[in-house]
């Protein structure tokens, strides 16, 4: 299951790709609680509350969205274009 | 409906005067608005001398194309042209063109604005500005928020 | 204020290109909507051979600079250019350009629309057309005078 | 007091220009209510409740507008322009 990171997120976690298992509920809720787990700004950024999107082969889903191991996930802040 | 939507995304600039000859002859079309939106010198931050647009490639394509249909499922257009700059970009350069052609004015000027409140709030685009203080990652704006729920009846996705 | 606003009338075509070009390098602008509506090949009447427009040599150009102006006290603009064409026409040609230029999006996009509603309801052109039927003069439409009460500010006229 | 005529009106009467006095009442209506008096095309286009607009000095004004020896009066259909 490949990750990226975007924008201010991208900067923040030093990281723009990854390559994870999906977690044992298969779900982004689970993805993201685990992601918490390594604290710093992963606990910081990604805590409820905190202003951020997930995609699933590209379409935003809610915390309740299903994954798999070939889901393409993607985190990132609030979009800013045009 | 798709030869109606054309999309870009694109660090080269765009030329507003060749966007718009592709229209040319077509007398059907009796009204264009072509929205163009550009760097400013100045943003809330203050000063900018340069300005860096990310994007996430693949998926930009996909919503830029899903606001171009949804904007010829609610309004009787002719055609859709959304093109978007990413990489570094100076003041007074050129971000983003909308270009839409219908036969009257009304469904022409509200699939623009709508498009480009959509644009603001779904594609993913990122924009870090540098200032005199160092590089800045822009904020989401709360009014782009609200300016989208404008056309809610759009926000029905299949 | 006056310097902000350039309005013609005019029996030659207008080049958007070259109109866009006045704009460039002007890094105080965020957002330019041009708005060019064109002659249709069909109206209510039928098919459109050709359309005449008429119009009344210097309150035409005094009605556009005072809707200009009337913008410019509304909305933040930086610039108001307002073509229109007079004269035999043909279907696909250019009949009129509304070009604004404005710090952000939202007064760009309303300002055009604005002036645009009141261009239709206030500036004098007629226009008839050649159909296969004979030459018909165009019926004021009532959706344009519905359109206008959107801006009721800028009625408020001195 | 010279007068124009624009549009349908300026075909339907034949005419584009015209000087005349100003009427007794020097008002627009007065002027409406002498052009009237000419009968046919002129009664039927120029009769309350047909949708047509006066100029005087470049600014529509209403009926009770007053008129001088130096007004530019024009009438003409609701336009159509844009």
């Amino acid at each position: 299951m490949r990750i990226f990171y975007f924008g201010r997120l991208r900067q923040v976690f030093g990281l723009g790709e990854e390559t994870l298992v999906p977690p044992a509920d298969a779900t982004v809720a689970g993805l993201l609680a685990q992601l918490r787990q390594r604290g710093g700004v992963w606990a910081e950024e990604l805590a409820d509350g905190r202003a951020f999107r997930v995609a699933v082969d590209q379409a935003v889903v809610p915390p309740d969205a299903p994954l798999q191991a070939g889901s393409e996930v993607a985190i990132f802040p609030p979009v800013t274009g045009g | 409906m798709d030869t109606n939507i054309s999309v870009a995304v694109q660090t080269t600039d765009f030329d507003i005067a060749q966007e718009y000859a592709r229209l040319a002859g077509d007398a059907a079309i009796g009204a264009i608005v072509q929205f163009v939106g550009r760097v400013r010198e100045q943003s809330e931050a203050g000063a900018v001398s340069q300005m860096t647009l990310e994007h996430y490639p693949g998926m930009t394509e996909k919503v830029l194309r899903d606001i171009g249909e949804r904007a010829l499922a609610r309004w009787h257009l002719h055609r859709v042209r959304i093109v978007h700059r990413v990489g570094p970009l100076q003041p007074a350069d050129q971000i983003v063109l909308v270009q839409v052609a219908a036969g009257h004015r009304f469904d022409a000027f509200e699939a623009a604005q709508a498009i480009m409140d959509f644009l603001k709030t779904e594609a993913p685009f990122w924009k870090q500005e540098a200032t005199p203080e160092g590089a800045r990652w822009v904020d989401a704006r709360e009014h782009d928020e609200r300016a989208v729920q404008r056309w809610s009846e759009m926000n029905d996705e299949p």
